[in-house]
């Protein structure tokens, strides 16, 4: 076998071997951790500062807008702002653009709040602690004395206890919701009388506290698509809101302009903007590990190691075997 | 118990979708046939369901809405499609799209497309602050973005020195850019097979968190 | 009544919505309105030839015992029985949120999966893809690998251990060369655009009747 | 650049636009007519003086402008509560909350966003505004009559710019077209992509395989798929004469229809009516990866010769050409999907970049008119050049100069974001 058999050989490799070779390197990393350090850009960094000065008296949207496609990117993303505002005590209201992204909203809080889930955020229902409420108990930190005090002890692993309707609402999916956007400047409330449990938010002394857009300090709109956009628009642009983006590694470049015009305050692009955050939030203990979008940065790292290398790797052959020279290769399998 | 099933039933049509990685085969050809069927399904299901009823159906069944007859009727149209005869008239609902799309999307267009690219490229070169590689990343903008301009100029032809080394220029930069743009793009690929891995390793078989 | 009637359909109607943009009058808006009202109703109608093609071409399969002819069946089945079932079940039509139903539970755990997976494919053909294309050929294919090679590096942590200036290098392409090329297909693809809005409405671009050229 | 004199006017016309917006100036400014009705001051917090209003430029006459005197004192002042009424209505009920402004320092709103409570054309208002303290706790200030009432205007001009821009284009357009048609002949360099596509179709033929036609997946208004469809016509065309197969799937039912028209007249024009099968264009489904799966499925089962993908796409675009180079297949492709160029001219074997695939279908249209449209549109591109270099020009100066004529330049093509 001559030596150009070989290159050719290379150059013209079933490429069902590539994928097999993409497949391993982004399964072994769910095994092994390299934990390969994220190194925090700016963009990020602004929206981590802004949300950690907030506290009990402010309030933020977390949007979800993104569908189980983008689930890996987004998904992350919501989860690390929302740890983030539940340690300072941040209210946080939940919306979802679209029904199937009202699931993904349904799912970020069940892996915040399941035990099994390293650091997570013991939840009391909007229901169980209706008598403090009705007595007048509102305040975050008299509420949780107070609940501690009926004998409910805070659970192993446990970050700290979550009041429905204090620490944050679900208030989910509702149709047209450019329009509810622009409704909820005005109020909150007639655009979501119930909440995705059915619980009424005129009930919620986080609804009493920030009745509409106006009295909220941010929202961080997780997307997969577009719809980020809307934020800007209906909220942004009419009543100045302050507005977080989330977006896919591939919609992060058109959205550089937002940020170099103040429109908006961070941006968190893919899952590197999203490891990111996991990194600020375990650097400053507010979380005791980074998460998924961590270990998925690993798989990335391969990943990219893998596909560079195979474009050396054709390139020498390409060039060893003196195809550069020569007339078209025959197309692969 | 429902859940299960579904996460058994969903793990297995991943699998069915991957497996045409490696050859196309009747477990994949039953999974494309029957995503077309159900999605096909479902986009008629949901567009009565959020469209044609709450917009048409109820408002002239209550009745003061008679007006709405008119984009009934010229909907209906299209139905003559299946009648050679009178399939003419089946241009008059696309005609009506056609028509008021094209007028919606001129001055957007206009706006967003023409005069925000213009005022985009018209940046200041240097302001105070900005480090050496931000004017320089300035000027190749500018001087980029006529290159590239001039690649697409159709009525001369791309000789001499201003149209030749001017549209060479402008295929490189847009070369670069398509490079900039392939690259960027792996990482969101890649993240769209980590949530499958998540979903079939996680979800389904909780091998991994 | 053929062609002219439809041409003047779209001539009319375009001219008025270019009009419109530039009145804030309330007769403008309310034309708006309208126009916002009735689009969506008279678009959800043609779903109906969608669905009429489908049909036609799987029982044309099924009758003709074309090849693969038994898989049409799983295209009909469900392409008629989903409606039916969201008919029974009208609540369900939202994903996830609903009790089970089996429309829920075919679009939630077949539909979604299987377009997940079909877009998350494209990891793997991105790889080859990139194993495939690019070779220095030439000195533009040299410049497209590099630049790809140089973004891709700067995203992920391993880029770091060559230096900071990598990660810089590659948002500075992004930021300069790759947002002039993408400006100036944007400024021809918006000329080009606008041209052919005018051509539609003033008839200079009649295909869409059916028919190329007269 | 003999059609650079163009240029000149279209600068002249758009260097008027300053003069034209500061000549707009406000609309009448109508002193309000207070009426003090017995307000009772209370001893809790100071109220807010006069409440003025203006009818809001540029609206369909369903906003107004309120401002407001602030009270002197503003101390234990939360917000402001607006609350408005119709002129004449009696009665505690009959006020509206409409507005509540946070109390640092504004004292100016636009009324008539909320849906609930719309400002009504013409009619006739009254406003008073309450000093709210943190618990809600209102004190009210006098009762105001609105000395305007809200009416729309005939022209927005916020939107000058736009609306000259477009004038201009519209008239350089037109311009060619009499020119076209006239019969003056016009050069137009030659673009690679349609010999490769006249090749492609040979190549299928010698082959005795299908040709693979996936007109985008956008809707009929997109300009990409109407260049798209008029490429088709000319490519189903040329499959006729060959007797070649030809499978156009569609994910949109109007395009679905318009293309089965366009092929139908193809083969007739061909002179081959008999040859064309009505089942070579079909619908799909409207689901963006249902329809990938399905036409993936297609090129590996029928292994096409050739496929072409010309239109507008958007992610599946590796996905198809990445099936269809394992499939063996020649690839053209053709989009003005900025995002989506990269992945056709990394795996295709010709790419249409953006606006040369409209310049590819004006090409096979073979209509004097839709040669004078790329006319006209390049006209358009020598002025954004003349644009932009003079701006480069400026930029230089203020450098040098320290001077600021660039901010001023850019004025005259800046448009606001919200309209």
């Amino acid at each position: 076998m001559s030596a150009v058999n070989i290159w050719e050989r290379m150059l013209n490799i079933d490429r069902r071997w590539i994928f097999l070779g993409i497949g391993i390197v982004s399964i072994v990393p769910f095994f092994i951790n390299f934990g390969m350090p994220v190194r925090t850009t700016i963009e990020v960094e602004s929206i981590y500062d802004y949300v950690d000065e907030l506290g009990s008296e402010n309030a933020i949207f977390i949007s979800f807008d993104f569908a189980p496609g983008t689930q890996a990117e987004n998904m992350p993303m919501a989860v690390a702002v929302m740890r983030h505002a539940f340690y300072n005590d941040v209210p946080v209201f939940m919306t979802a653009n679209w029904p199937l992204h009202h699931g993904m909203m349904l799912a970020a809080m069940e892996y915040v709040f399941n035990p099994t889930t390293e650091g997570f955020y013991q939840d009391i229902d909007f229901d169980d602690w209706r008598e403090l409420r009705e007595a007048g108990v509102t305040a975050k930190g008299d509420l949780v004395d107070a609940w501690e005090s009926q004998g409910n002890q805070l659970p192993d692993g446990a970050m700290g206890w979550v009041f429905e309707g204090r620490d944050y609402a679900a208030l989910g999916y509702a149709p047209v919701f450019n329009l509810v956007i622009l409704g909820m400047t005005i109020s909150i409330e007639t655009q979501y009388p119930i909440d995705a449990h059915e619980n009424a938010l005129g009930e919620m002394p986080m609804l009493q506290e920030h009745k509409s857009l106006r009295e909220v300090d941010l929202t961080l709109t997780c997307s997969g698509s577009a719809a980020c956009e809307w934020w800007i628009t209906y909220a942004r642009e009419k009543i100045g809101m302050p507005v977080a983006f989330g977006v896919t590694a591939v919609s992060a470049t058109d959205y550089f302009p937002y940020l170099q015009t103040g429109q908006v305050i961070g941006q968190m692009g893919g899952l590197r903007g999203a490891a990111e955050y996991e990194v600020l939030l375990a650097e400053n203990g507010i979380t005791s590990s980074t998460d998924k979008a961590f270990t998925g940065m690993d798989v990335q790292s391969v990943a990219h190691i893998l596909i560079i290398l195979l474009i050396i790797m054709g390139n020498i052959a390409f060039f060893a075997g003196g195809f550069h020279k020569k007339a078209l290769l025959k197309e692969g399998r | 118990m429902y859940e299960t099933i579904g996460i058994w039933v969903g793990a297995i049509f991943t699998l069915a979708i991957y497996s045409f990685l490696y050859k196309e085969n009747s477990i994949y050809r039953l999974a494309e046939h029957l995503v077309v069927g159900i999605s096909a399904g479902y986009g008629m299901a949901i567009t009565y369901q959020i469209t044609i009823k709450p917009r048409l159906v109820d408002p002239l069944l209550s009745g003061d809405h008679w007006i709405l007859l008119i984009p009934g009727i010229l909907g209906l149209l299209y139905i003559t499609r299946f009648i050679p005869r009178i399939s003419w008239m089946s241009r008059y609902p696309i005609g009506f799209y056609m028509g008021t799309a094209m007028g919606v999307g001129f001055p957007l267009t206009m706006k967003a497309r023409v005069l925000r690219q213009l005022e985009g490229a018209m940046v200041p070169l240097y302001q105070s602050g900005m480090a050496w590689y931000e004017v320089t990343g300035n000027v190749v903008m500018i001087l980029g973005t006529l290159a590239a301009l001039i690649y697409f100029f159709f009525s001369k032809p791309h000789k001499g020195l201003f149209f030749g080394t001017g549209s060479k220029i402008g295929i490189w930069v847009i070369m670069v850019g398509f490079g900039a743009t392939f690259g960027f793009t792996v990482m969101g690929r890649i993240s769209l097979l980590i949530g499958r891995i998540q979903y079939l390793l996680g979800d389904w078989l909780h091998v991994i968190e | 009544m053929k062609r002219t009637v439809p041409l003047m359909i779209v001539m009319v109607g375009g001219i008025l919505m270019i009009l419109q943009y530039f009145i804030p009058h309330q007769i403008s808006q309310t034309v708006l309105a309208y126009y916002t009202d009735w689009a969506p109703i008279i678009l959800a109608f043609a779903l109906v030839l969608g669905v009429g093609s489908l049909t036609r071409i799987h029982s044309h399969k099924i009758r003709r015992k074309a090849k693969n002819w038994q898989y049409s069946y799983a295209v009909l089945i469900p392409l008629f029985g989903m409606p039916i079932l969201a008919h029974i079940w009208p609540a369900s039509l939202s994903g996830g949120m609903d009790s089970p139903s089996i429309f829920h539970f075919l679009f939630m755990h077949v539909q979604v999966p299987i377009q997940a997976t079909m877009f998350s494919l494209l990891a793997f053909y991105i790889a080859s893809a990139a194993f495939r294309a690019f070779r220095a050929k030439s000195a533009l294919a040299t410049l497209l690998l590099l630049a790809a090679v140089v973004v891709m590096l700067g995203q992920v942590p391993i880029g770091e251990l060559f230096g900071r200036w990598l990660p810089e290098t590659g948002l500075w392409i992004l930021r300069y060369p790759n947002l002039a090329a993408k400006r100036a297909i944007m400024l021809g693809v918006g000329f080009g655009m606008l041209a052919t809005n005018l051509k539609i409405i003033f008839g200079v671009e009649r295909n869409w009747l059916g028919g190329a050229g007269k | 650049m003999r059609k650079n004199w163009i240029g000149i006017p279209a600068l002249m016309i758009l260097l008027l636009l300053p003069a034209l917006s500061v000549a707009r100036g406000d609309d009448e400014i109508l002193t309000p007519v207070a009426e003090e009705q017995l307000a009772e001051p209370d001893p809790g917090l100071d109220v807010s003086g006069t409440v003025t209003v203006q009818d809001k430029d540029n609206d369909a006459g369903d906003l107004l402008l309120v401002s407001f005197e602030l009270p002197a004192d503003t101390e234990g002042i939360f917000a402001y509560n607006v609350y408005r009424r119709v002129a004449g209505e009696e009665g505690e009920g009959s006020w509206n909350l409409v507005e509540i402004i946070p109390a640092d320092g504004l004292s100016e709103f636009i009324d008539g966003y909320d849906p609930e409570y719309p400002i009504a054309s013409g009619v006739l208002y009254e406003y008073r505004i309450a000093s709210a303290t943190v618990d809600g706790e209102e004190f009210f200030g006098p009762e105001c009559e609105a000395g305007v009432v809200s009416k729309g205007e005939i022209y927005h001009t916020g939107k000058t710019k736009i609306f000259i821009a477009s004038i201009l284009f519209i008239g350089l357009i037109f311009y060619y077209f009499g020119k076209a048609q006239k019969g003056i002949e016009m050069y137009m360099r030659p673009i690679a992509g349609i010999e490769a596509i006249d090749e492609a179709i040979g190549r299928a033929t010698e082959m005795g395989k299908p040709v693979l036609y996936v007109p985008g997946i956008s809707s009929i208004a997109d300009v990409a798929t109407i260049a798209s469809l008029t490429i088709l016509g000319r490519v189903a065309k040329k499959i006729a004469l060959y007797q070649t197969p030809l499978i156009v799937p569609n994910r949109d039912p109007i395009v679905f229809t318009v293309a089965e028209e366009v092929v139908k007249q193809a083969y007739l024009e061909a002179g081959r009516p008999d040859a064309y099968d009505p089942d070579s264009v079909f619908f799909v489904t409207t689901s963006q990866f249902a329809y990938v799966a399905a036409v993936n499925g297609i090129m590996m089962r029928e292994k096409p010769a050739t496929n072409f993908y010309l239109g507008m796409f958007y992610a599946e675009s590796l996905l198809l050409a990445e099936t269809g180079s394992l499939s063996g297949a020649i690839q053209i492709a053709g989009t003005d999907a900025v995002t989506q160029l990269p992945f056709f001219i990394t795996t295709c074997d010709y790419t249409l970049i953006g606006e040369e695939l409209y310049a590819a279908s004006a090409y096979l249209g073979r209509e004097p008119k839709q040669i004078g449209a790329l006319k006209g549109q390049d006209a358009c591109k020598a002025i954004i050049m003349t644009f932009i270099t003079v701006a480069l020009i400026f930029g230089v100066i203020d450098v040098v100069a320290n001077t600021h004529i660039l901010d001023w330049f850019r004025d005259l093509v800046t448009s606001p974001i919200v309209d």
